[in-house]
Protein backbone atom coordinates (compact mmCIF):
# COMPACT_ATOMS: atom_id res chain seq x y z
CA UNK A 1 0.00 0.00 0.00
CA UNK A 2 0.94 4.00 -0.32
CA UNK A 3 0.03 6.56 0.93
CA UNK A 4 -1.29 9.64 -0.66
CA UNK A 5 -3.15 13.16 0.23
CA UNK A 6 -6.42 14.88 -1.33
CA UNK A 7 -6.84 18.23 -1.80
CA UNK A 8 -10.44 19.28 -2.82
CA UNK A 9 -11.71 22.17 -3.57
CA UNK A 10 -14.76 24.38 -4.61
CA UNK A 11 -17.85 22.17 -4.94
CA UNK A 12 -15.97 19.10 -4.30
CA UNK A 13 -14.76 20.01 -1.11
CA UNK A 14 -18.18 20.63 -0.17
CA UNK A 15 -19.73 17.61 -0.78
CA UNK A 16 -16.79 15.87 0.83
CA UNK A 17 -17.39 18.29 3.95
CA UNK A 18 -13.70 18.38 3.88
CA UNK A 19 -10.55 20.48 2.46
CA UNK A 20 -8.10 17.40 2.10
CA UNK A 21 -7.88 13.32 3.53
CA UNK A 22 -5.41 10.86 3.75
CA UNK A 23 -6.04 7.79 1.83
CA UNK A 24 -4.05 4.64 1.66
CA UNK A 25 -4.19 2.60 -1.96
CA UNK A 26 -2.92 -0.52 -3.72
CA UNK A 27 -0.02 0.11 -5.44
CA UNK A 28 -0.38 0.81 -9.13
CA UNK A 29 -3.71 2.37 -8.54
CA UNK A 30 -4.58 5.33 -10.87
CA UNK A 31 -6.33 8.74 -9.78
CA UNK A 32 -9.26 7.22 -11.68
CA UNK A 33 -9.50 4.31 -8.79
CA UNK A 34 -8.61 6.65 -5.74
CA UNK A 35 -11.80 8.95 -6.85
CA UNK A 36 -14.12 5.73 -7.36
CA UNK A 37 -13.54 5.11 -4.06
CA UNK A 38 -13.62 8.41 -3.15
CA UNK A 39 -17.36 8.37 -4.80
CA UNK A 40 -18.09 5.07 -3.11
CA UNK A 41 -17.37 6.54 0.47
CA UNK A 42 -19.07 10.19 -0.42
CA UNK A 43 -21.87 9.50 -2.35
CA UNK A 44 -22.52 13.54 -2.87
CA UNK A 45 -19.20 13.55 -4.17
CA UNK A 46 -20.45 11.30 -7.34
CA UNK A 47 -23.34 13.93 -7.83
CA UNK A 48 -20.59 17.24 -7.71
CA UNK A 49 -17.42 15.03 -9.77
CA UNK A 50 -19.21 14.45 -12.70
CA UNK A 51 -16.55 17.11 -14.18
CA UNK A 52 -13.66 16.38 -11.82
CA UNK A 53 -10.06 17.87 -12.90
CA UNK A 54 -7.04 16.41 -11.54
CA UNK A 55 -3.37 17.23 -10.60
CA UNK A 56 -0.65 15.65 -9.16
CA UNK A 57 1.96 17.72 -7.09
CA UNK A 58 0.46 20.84 -8.85
CA UNK A 59 0.91 19.57 -12.30
CA UNK A 60 -2.44 18.95 -14.45
CA UNK A 61 -1.94 15.15 -15.27
CA UNK A 62 -4.89 12.53 -17.10
CA UNK A 63 -6.90 10.66 -14.61
CA UNK A 64 -5.07 7.22 -15.87
CA UNK A 65 -2.05 8.36 -14.11
CA UNK A 66 -0.29 5.92 -11.21
CA UNK A 67 -0.11 7.41 -7.96
CA UNK A 68 2.73 7.25 -5.90
CA UNK A 69 3.77 7.15 -2.56
CA UNK A 70 3.53 10.82 -0.66
CA UNK A 71 1.81 12.42 -3.91
CA UNK A 72 -0.16 15.11 -3.15
CA UNK A 73 -3.63 14.54 -5.04
CA UNK A 74 -5.98 17.42 -6.20
CA UNK A 75 -9.58 16.79 -7.44
CA UNK A 76 -11.46 20.39 -8.53
CA UNK A 77 -14.30 21.22 -10.61
CA UNK A 78 -13.15 23.09 -13.95
CA UNK A 79 -11.30 26.28 -13.24
CA UNK A 80 -13.63 29.80 -13.45
CA UNK A 81 -11.47 32.17 -11.81
CA UNK A 82 -13.50 33.01 -13.39
CA UNK A 83 -14.90 32.69 -16.53
CA UNK A 84 -17.35 35.59 -17.42
CA UNK A 85 -16.17 38.32 -17.73
CA UNK B 1 0.46 42.98 -1.17
CA UNK B 2 4.18 42.08 -1.12
CA UNK B 3 6.92 42.61 -3.83
CA UNK B 4 5.95 39.05 -5.58
CA UNK B 5 5.05 39.18 -9.22
CA UNK B 6 2.80 35.91 -9.01
CA UNK B 7 0.72 35.87 -5.96
CA UNK B 8 -2.56 34.48 -4.24
CA UNK B 9 -3.67 37.41 -1.88
CA UNK B 10 -6.46 37.97 0.62
CA UNK B 11 -6.60 41.19 0.74
CA UNK B 12 -7.75 44.37 -1.09
CA UNK B 13 -5.94 44.71 -4.90
CA UNK B 14 -4.73 48.01 -6.41
CA UNK B 15 -3.15 48.52 -9.71
CA UNK B 16 -1.19 50.97 -8.68
CA UNK B 17 0.97 48.46 -6.63
CA UNK B 18 0.68 45.77 -9.19
CA UNK B 19 2.25 48.82 -11.37
CA UNK B 20 5.13 49.25 -9.24
CA UNK B 21 6.09 45.48 -9.11
CA UNK B 22 6.73 45.73 -13.37
CA UNK B 23 8.54 49.55 -12.84
CA UNK B 24 11.76 49.62 -14.24
CA UNK B 25 13.87 53.26 -15.26
CA UNK B 26 13.40 51.67 -19.15
CA UNK B 27 9.33 51.17 -18.57
CA UNK B 28 7.33 53.53 -20.46
CA UNK B 29 4.42 52.24 -20.81
CA UNK B 30 2.22 49.80 -18.51
CA UNK B 31 -1.12 47.98 -19.04
CA UNK B 32 -2.87 47.01 -16.43
CA UNK B 33 -6.43 44.79 -16.15
CA UNK B 34 -9.00 45.02 -13.20
CA UNK B 35 -11.15 42.38 -12.53
CA UNK B 36 -14.20 43.36 -10.45
CA UNK B 37 -17.49 41.87 -8.94
CA UNK B 38 -20.48 43.14 -10.93
CA UNK B 39 -23.73 43.20 -9.30
CA UNK B 40 -25.29 40.91 -11.94
CA UNK B 41 -24.39 37.44 -14.08
CA UNK B 42 -27.05 37.72 -17.01
CA UNK B 43 -30.25 38.33 -15.21
CA UNK B 44 -29.56 37.33 -11.71
CA UNK B 45 -28.89 39.67 -9.01
CA UNK B 46 -25.24 39.11 -7.00
CA UNK B 47 -25.00 39.50 -3.43
CA UNK B 48 -21.57 39.01 -3.33
CA UNK B 49 -18.44 36.66 -4.16
CA UNK B 50 -16.62 34.17 -3.01
CA UNK B 51 -13.30 33.21 -4.53
CA UNK B 52 -11.48 30.20 -3.44
CA UNK B 53 -7.80 29.02 -4.83
CA UNK B 54 -4.91 26.28 -4.57
CA UNK B 55 -2.49 28.70 -4.13
CA UNK B 56 0.39 26.17 -4.50
CA UNK B 57 -0.83 25.25 -7.68
CA UNK B 58 -2.04 28.48 -8.97
CA UNK B 59 1.43 30.79 -8.46
CA UNK B 60 3.44 28.33 -10.45
CA UNK B 61 0.66 28.87 -13.33
CA UNK B 62 0.30 32.43 -13.04
CA UNK B 63 4.24 32.11 -13.61
CA UNK B 64 4.28 30.27 -16.60
CA UNK B 65 1.29 32.49 -18.29
CA UNK B 66 3.79 35.49 -17.73
CA UNK B 67 6.35 33.32 -19.35
CA UNK B 68 4.49 32.34 -22.04
CA UNK B 69 3.14 36.13 -22.51
CA UNK B 70 6.89 36.88 -23.00
CA UNK B 71 7.90 34.23 -25.34
CA UNK B 72 4.70 35.40 -27.63
CA UNK B 73 5.46 39.09 -27.18
CA UNK B 74 9.42 39.71 -26.48
CA UNK B 75 9.15 43.56 -25.97
CA UNK B 76 7.20 42.57 -22.56
CA UNK B 77 9.71 43.38 -19.87
CA UNK B 78 7.90 41.97 -17.08
CA UNK B 79 4.03 40.72 -16.02
CA UNK B 80 2.59 40.75 -12.54
CA UNK B 81 -0.22 38.88 -11.50
CA UNK B 82 -2.34 38.79 -8.45
CA UNK B 83 -5.46 37.32 -7.40
CA UNK B 84 -7.27 37.83 -4.11
CA UNK B 85 -9.72 34.66 -2.52
CA UNK B 86 -12.28 34.58 0.62
CA UNK B 87 -15.54 37.21 0.16
CA UNK B 88 -15.29 40.18 -2.48
CA UNK B 89 -18.25 42.50 -2.72
CA UNK B 90 -19.81 44.35 -5.28
CA UNK B 91 -17.38 46.51 -7.02
CA UNK B 92 -13.54 44.42 -4.95
CA UNK B 93 -11.11 43.60 -7.69
CA UNK B 94 -10.56 39.82 -7.72
CA UNK B 95 -7.70 40.11 -9.99
CA UNK B 96 -4.71 42.50 -11.30
CA UNK B 97 -2.66 42.25 -14.05
CA UNK B 98 0.20 44.64 -15.01
CA UNK B 99 2.40 44.26 -18.26
CA UNK B 100 5.42 46.66 -18.59
CA UNK B 101 7.14 47.60 -21.69
CA UNK B 102 9.17 50.08 -23.61
CA UNK B 103 7.07 50.75 -25.98
CA UNK B 104 3.37 50.11 -26.05
CA UNK B 105 2.62 48.39 -29.03
CA UNK B 106 1.94 44.88 -27.73
CA UNK B 107 0.89 45.26 -24.13
CA UNK B 108 -2.54 45.46 -24.76
CA UNK B 109 -2.54 42.02 -27.08
CA UNK B 110 -0.08 40.49 -24.18
CA UNK B 111 -2.76 41.80 -21.28
CA UNK B 112 -5.61 40.22 -23.14
CA UNK B 113 -3.77 36.86 -23.30
CA UNK B 114 -3.15 36.38 -19.88
CA UNK B 115 -6.59 37.09 -18.28
CA UNK B 116 -7.82 34.17 -21.09
CA UNK B 117 -5.29 32.25 -19.49
CA UNK B 118 -5.75 32.58 -16.13
CA UNK B 119 -9.39 32.42 -16.90
CA UNK B 120 -8.91 29.18 -18.50
CA UNK B 121 -6.06 27.23 -16.31
CA UNK B 122 -5.25 28.73 -12.88
CA UNK B 123 -6.96 26.53 -10.14
CA UNK B 124 -9.75 29.84 -9.18
CA UNK B 125 -13.41 29.21 -8.69
CA UNK B 126 -15.79 31.58 -7.27
CA UNK B 127 -18.91 30.84 -6.00
CA UNK B 128 -22.01 33.27 -6.41
CA UNK B 129 -24.13 34.29 -3.49
CA UNK B 130 -27.53 35.73 -4.17
CA UNK B 131 -29.94 36.88 -1.37
CA UNK B 132 -31.78 33.39 -2.13
CA UNK B 133 -29.34 31.01 -2.75
CA UNK B 134 -25.45 30.15 -4.24
CA UNK B 135 -23.80 28.41 -6.74
CA UNK B 136 -20.09 27.55 -7.82
CA UNK B 137 -19.77 28.84 -11.21
CA UNK B 138 -17.52 26.55 -13.15
CA UNK B 139 -15.82 27.08 -16.48
CA UNK B 140 -17.03 25.23 -19.65
CA UNK B 141 -14.44 22.19 -19.54
CA UNK B 142 -10.89 20.60 -18.73
CA UNK B 143 -8.16 23.10 -20.24
CA UNK B 144 -6.57 21.20 -23.28
CA UNK B 145 -4.24 22.03 -26.20
CA UNK B 146 -7.63 22.15 -27.85
CA UNK B 147 -10.05 24.08 -25.57
CA UNK B 148 -7.55 26.93 -23.76
CA UNK B 149 -9.92 29.01 -26.08
CA UNK B 150 -8.71 31.96 -28.25
CA UNK B 151 -4.85 31.52 -27.68
CA UNK B 152 -4.87 27.20 -28.49
CA UNK B 153 -1.43 25.33 -28.67
CA UNK B 154 0.09 26.16 -25.01
CA UNK B 155 -1.04 23.13 -22.88
CA UNK B 156 -1.01 23.46 -19.47
CA UNK B 157 -0.44 19.71 -19.34
CA UNK B 158 2.66 17.92 -18.66
CA UNK B 159 3.41 14.15 -20.15
CA UNK B 160 1.40 11.68 -18.25
CA UNK B 161 3.37 9.84 -15.69
CA UNK B 162 3.65 6.06 -15.98
CA UNK C 1 -7.41 64.29 -8.91
CA UNK C 2 -10.94 65.26 -8.71
CA UNK C 3 -13.75 62.83 -10.25
CA UNK C 4 -13.63 64.61 -13.75
CA UNK C 5 -13.90 62.02 -16.32
CA UNK C 6 -11.06 63.85 -19.10
CA UNK C 7 -8.81 66.21 -17.14
CA UNK C 8 -5.13 67.73 -17.32
CA UNK C 9 -3.82 67.78 -14.03
CA UNK C 10 -0.42 69.15 -12.58
CA UNK C 11 0.17 66.35 -9.95
CA UNK C 12 1.00 62.40 -9.58
CA UNK C 13 -1.15 60.24 -11.55
CA UNK C 14 -2.62 57.01 -9.66
CA UNK C 15 -4.66 54.04 -12.43
CA UNK C 16 -6.35 53.09 -9.23
CA UNK C 17 -8.03 56.63 -8.86
CA UNK C 18 -8.76 56.48 -12.35
CA UNK C 19 -10.41 53.43 -12.32
CA UNK C 20 -12.55 54.82 -9.16
CA UNK C 21 -13.70 56.99 -12.17
CA UNK C 22 -14.95 54.61 -14.07
CA UNK C 23 -15.77 52.17 -11.20
CA UNK C 24 -19.81 51.22 -11.63
CA UNK C 25 -22.19 47.99 -9.39
CA UNK C 26 -22.50 46.70 -13.54
CA UNK C 27 -18.81 47.14 -14.45
CA UNK C 28 -16.56 43.72 -14.51
CA UNK C 29 -13.23 44.57 -16.23
CA UNK C 30 -11.36 47.59 -16.08
CA UNK C 31 -7.93 48.01 -18.37
CA UNK C 32 -5.86 50.99 -17.76
CA UNK C 33 -3.31 52.06 -19.59
CA UNK C 34 -0.11 53.99 -17.74
CA UNK C 35 2.35 55.98 -19.73
CA UNK C 36 5.80 56.46 -17.84
CA UNK C 37 8.85 58.35 -18.55
CA UNK C 38 11.35 56.10 -19.66
CA UNK C 39 15.31 56.60 -19.25
CA UNK C 40 16.05 56.95 -22.72
CA UNK C 41 15.11 57.29 -26.57
CA UNK C 42 16.49 55.56 -28.58
CA UNK C 43 20.34 55.64 -28.03
CA UNK C 44 19.41 58.93 -25.99
CA UNK C 45 19.86 59.00 -21.75
CA UNK C 46 16.74 61.52 -20.54
CA UNK C 47 17.32 62.94 -17.48
CA UNK C 48 13.22 64.51 -17.24
CA UNK C 49 10.31 65.71 -19.28
CA UNK C 50 8.48 68.85 -19.17
CA UNK C 51 4.64 68.31 -20.44
CA UNK C 52 3.17 71.57 -21.77
CA UNK C 53 -0.79 71.18 -22.51
CA UNK C 54 -3.24 73.70 -23.76
CA UNK C 55 -5.99 72.72 -21.25
CA UNK C 56 -9.07 74.35 -22.82
CA UNK C 57 -8.75 72.99 -26.05
CA UNK C 58 -7.08 69.43 -24.53
CA UNK C 59 -9.78 68.55 -22.24
CA UNK C 60 -12.76 68.74 -25.06
CA UNK C 61 -10.84 66.61 -27.30
CA UNK C 62 -10.24 63.43 -24.58
CA UNK C 63 -13.60 63.79 -24.14
CA UNK C 64 -14.04 63.36 -28.00
CA UNK C 65 -12.05 60.61 -27.98
CA UNK C 66 -14.01 58.74 -24.83
CA UNK C 67 -17.38 59.65 -26.95
CA UNK C 68 -15.72 57.81 -30.03
CA UNK C 69 -14.31 54.84 -28.31
CA UNK C 70 -17.67 54.43 -27.35
CA UNK C 71 -19.17 54.46 -30.27
CA UNK C 72 -16.65 52.81 -32.03
CA UNK C 73 -17.85 49.77 -29.25
CA UNK C 74 -20.50 50.20 -27.42
CA UNK C 75 -20.03 47.55 -24.73
CA UNK C 76 -17.85 50.54 -23.34
CA UNK C 77 -19.47 52.06 -20.09
CA UNK C 78 -17.13 54.75 -19.18
CA UNK C 79 -13.75 56.08 -20.23
CA UNK C 80 -11.45 58.07 -18.08
CA UNK C 81 -8.66 59.83 -19.68
CA UNK C 82 -5.95 62.43 -17.36
CA UNK C 83 -2.77 63.79 -18.65
CA UNK C 84 0.01 65.18 -16.42
CA UNK C 85 1.95 68.62 -17.03
CA UNK C 86 4.99 70.37 -15.57
CA UNK C 87 8.78 68.29 -14.67
CA UNK C 88 8.56 64.66 -15.06
CA UNK C 89 10.86 61.94 -13.75
CA UNK C 90 12.11 59.34 -15.34
CA UNK C 91 9.06 56.45 -14.04
CA UNK C 92 6.56 59.53 -13.37
CA UNK C 93 2.71 58.40 -15.35
CA UNK C 94 2.01 61.33 -17.71
CA UNK C 95 -1.14 59.61 -18.80
CA UNK C 96 -3.31 57.53 -17.12
CA UNK C 97 -6.66 56.46 -18.84
CA UNK C 98 -9.12 53.61 -17.67
CA UNK C 99 -11.86 51.89 -20.00
CA UNK C 100 -14.73 49.95 -17.76
CA UNK C 101 -17.28 47.66 -19.49
CA UNK C 102 -19.35 44.46 -18.12
CA UNK C 103 -17.36 42.32 -20.01
CA UNK C 104 -13.64 42.58 -21.11
CA UNK C 105 -13.67 41.59 -24.44
CA UNK C 106 -13.65 45.17 -25.92
CA UNK C 107 -12.02 47.05 -23.29
CA UNK C 108 -8.65 46.24 -24.00
CA UNK C 109 -9.35 47.21 -28.38
CA UNK C 110 -10.94 50.86 -27.02
CA UNK C 111 -7.79 51.72 -24.73
CA UNK C 112 -5.87 50.68 -27.45
CA UNK C 113 -7.27 53.31 -29.70
CA UNK C 114 -7.88 55.85 -27.38
CA UNK C 115 -3.91 56.09 -26.16
CA UNK C 116 -3.36 56.55 -30.23
CA UNK C 117 -6.06 59.13 -30.75
CA UNK C 118 -4.48 61.26 -28.07
CA UNK C 119 -1.14 61.03 -29.00
CA UNK C 120 -2.57 61.65 -32.63
CA UNK C 121 -4.28 64.76 -31.91
CA UNK C 122 -4.72 66.36 -28.20
CA UNK C 123 -2.67 69.84 -27.58
CA UNK C 124 0.09 68.39 -25.36
CA UNK C 125 3.74 68.52 -26.31
CA UNK C 126 6.77 67.34 -24.12
CA UNK C 127 10.35 68.61 -24.47
CA UNK C 128 13.14 66.13 -23.48
CA UNK C 129 15.81 67.42 -21.36
CA UNK C 130 19.35 65.47 -21.17
CA UNK C 131 22.43 66.48 -19.25
CA UNK C 132 23.62 68.76 -21.74
CA UNK C 133 20.56 69.78 -24.17
CA UNK C 134 17.24 69.40 -24.35
CA UNK C 135 14.51 69.30 -27.54
CA UNK C 136 10.70 69.53 -28.27
CA UNK C 137 9.49 66.41 -28.98
CA UNK C 138 7.11 66.87 -32.45
CA UNK C 139 4.65 64.81 -33.80
CA UNK C 140 4.93 63.62 -37.16
CA UNK C 141 2.63 65.91 -39.02
CA UNK C 142 -0.66 68.20 -38.63
CA UNK C 143 -3.32 65.62 -37.80
CA UNK C 144 -6.05 64.90 -40.64
CA UNK C 145 -8.19 62.23 -41.38
CA UNK C 146 -5.49 60.57 -43.69
CA UNK C 147 -2.68 60.73 -40.81
CA UNK C 148 -4.30 59.89 -37.86
CA UNK C 149 -2.27 56.98 -37.72
CA UNK C 150 -4.20 53.41 -36.98
CA UNK C 151 -7.22 54.77 -36.87
CA UNK C 152 -7.96 56.32 -39.93
CA UNK C 153 -11.18 57.80 -40.87
CA UNK C 154 -12.03 59.92 -37.69
CA UNK C 155 -11.16 63.53 -38.32
CA UNK C 156 -10.35 66.20 -35.27
CA UNK C 157 -10.88 68.78 -38.22
CA UNK C 158 -14.27 70.69 -38.14
CA UNK C 159 -15.18 72.03 -41.53
CA UNK C 160 -13.25 75.56 -42.21
CA UNK C 161 -15.03 78.43 -41.60
CA UNK C 162 -15.92 80.99 -44.16
CA UNK D 1 -10.14 96.20 -37.36
CA UNK D 2 -10.42 93.46 -35.29
CA UNK D 3 -8.97 92.22 -32.14
CA UNK D 4 -7.89 88.76 -31.61
CA UNK D 5 -5.95 86.63 -28.26
CA UNK D 6 -2.96 84.49 -29.45
CA UNK D 7 -1.71 81.88 -27.82
CA UNK D 8 1.47 79.86 -28.13
CA UNK D 9 2.68 76.83 -26.98
CA UNK D 10 6.12 74.65 -26.62
CA UNK D 11 8.79 75.73 -29.34
CA UNK D 12 6.40 78.50 -30.33
CA UNK D 13 5.73 80.04 -27.27
CA UNK D 14 9.86 79.79 -26.61
CA UNK D 15 11.01 81.55 -30.06
CA UNK D 16 8.20 84.43 -29.47
CA UNK D 17 9.41 84.41 -25.58
CA UNK D 18 5.76 84.57 -24.82
CA UNK D 19 2.33 82.59 -23.84
CA UNK D 20 -0.04 85.02 -25.08
CA UNK D 21 -0.62 87.91 -27.59
CA UNK D 22 -2.92 90.45 -28.68
CA UNK D 23 -2.93 92.09 -31.54
CA UNK D 24 -5.39 94.15 -34.49
CA UNK D 25 -5.85 92.99 -37.50
CA UNK D 26 -7.72 94.29 -40.63
CA UNK D 27 -11.26 92.45 -41.39
CA UNK D 28 -10.98 89.55 -43.40
CA UNK D 29 -7.36 88.68 -42.50
CA UNK D 30 -7.09 84.77 -42.32
CA UNK D 31 -4.77 83.17 -39.52
CA UNK D 32 -2.44 82.45 -42.53
CA UNK D 33 -2.00 86.86 -42.77
CA UNK D 34 -1.59 86.49 -39.12
CA UNK D 35 1.07 83.98 -38.87
CA UNK D 36 3.02 86.36 -41.32
CA UNK D 37 2.65 89.24 -39.44
CA UNK D 38 4.28 87.78 -36.46
CA UNK D 39 7.01 85.96 -38.27
CA UNK D 40 8.31 89.63 -39.54
CA UNK D 41 8.19 90.37 -35.73
CA UNK D 42 9.48 87.28 -34.11
CA UNK D 43 12.24 85.92 -36.81
CA UNK D 44 13.01 83.16 -34.52
CA UNK D 45 9.06 82.09 -34.74
CA UNK D 46 9.71 81.87 -38.65
CA UNK D 47 12.06 79.18 -38.01
CA UNK D 48 10.74 77.73 -35.25
CA UNK D 49 6.86 78.08 -37.05
CA UNK D 50 7.78 75.74 -40.43
CA UNK D 51 4.92 73.34 -39.44
CA UNK D 52 2.71 74.92 -37.25
CA UNK D 53 -0.71 73.57 -36.38
CA UNK D 54 -3.65 76.28 -36.04
CA UNK D 55 -6.73 76.24 -33.87
CA UNK D 56 -9.70 79.07 -33.53
CA UNK D 57 -11.68 78.86 -30.43
CA UNK D 58 -10.05 75.55 -29.19
CA UNK D 59 -11.32 73.66 -32.27
CA UNK D 60 -8.58 72.45 -35.15
CA UNK D 61 -9.08 74.52 -38.17
CA UNK D 62 -6.47 75.00 -41.59
CA UNK D 63 -4.42 78.35 -41.66
CA UNK D 64 -6.88 79.98 -44.82
CA UNK D 65 -9.55 80.25 -41.81
CA UNK D 66 -10.93 84.10 -41.40
CA UNK D 67 -10.49 85.54 -38.25
CA UNK D 68 -13.36 87.25 -36.58
CA UNK D 69 -14.01 89.78 -33.76
CA UNK D 70 -12.44 88.25 -30.19
CA UNK D 71 -11.32 84.83 -31.71
CA UNK D 72 -8.62 83.36 -29.40
CA UNK D 73 -6.13 82.05 -32.21
CA UNK D 74 -3.72 79.44 -31.16
CA UNK D 75 -0.34 78.61 -32.93
CA UNK D 76 1.64 75.10 -31.47
CA UNK D 77 4.12 72.81 -33.22
CA UNK D 78 2.59 69.36 -33.92
CA UNK D 79 1.08 67.59 -30.89
CA UNK D 80 3.14 65.11 -29.13
CA UNK D 81 1.56 63.82 -26.16
CA UNK D 82 3.53 62.25 -26.74
CA UNK D 83 5.02 60.48 -30.18
CA UNK D 84 6.65 57.90 -28.14
CA UNK D 85 5.97 55.06 -26.53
Amino acid sequence: MIQVSVRLFASLREAVGQKELARQVQEGSTISDLLGALMREYPRLAQAARRTHTAVNHQYVPVETVLRDGDEVALFPPVSGGAVP
Amino acid sequence: MSGKLFEIVTGPLSSDEAARRVAAPNVGAIVTFIGTVRDHTGDRQVDYLEYEAYPEMAEPLLAQIGREAQERWPSILKVAIVHRTGHLNIGEASIVIAVAASHRQETFAACSYIIDRVKAIVPIWKKEVWADGEVWIEGPRQPDPATAGAWAGVTPFKAARQ
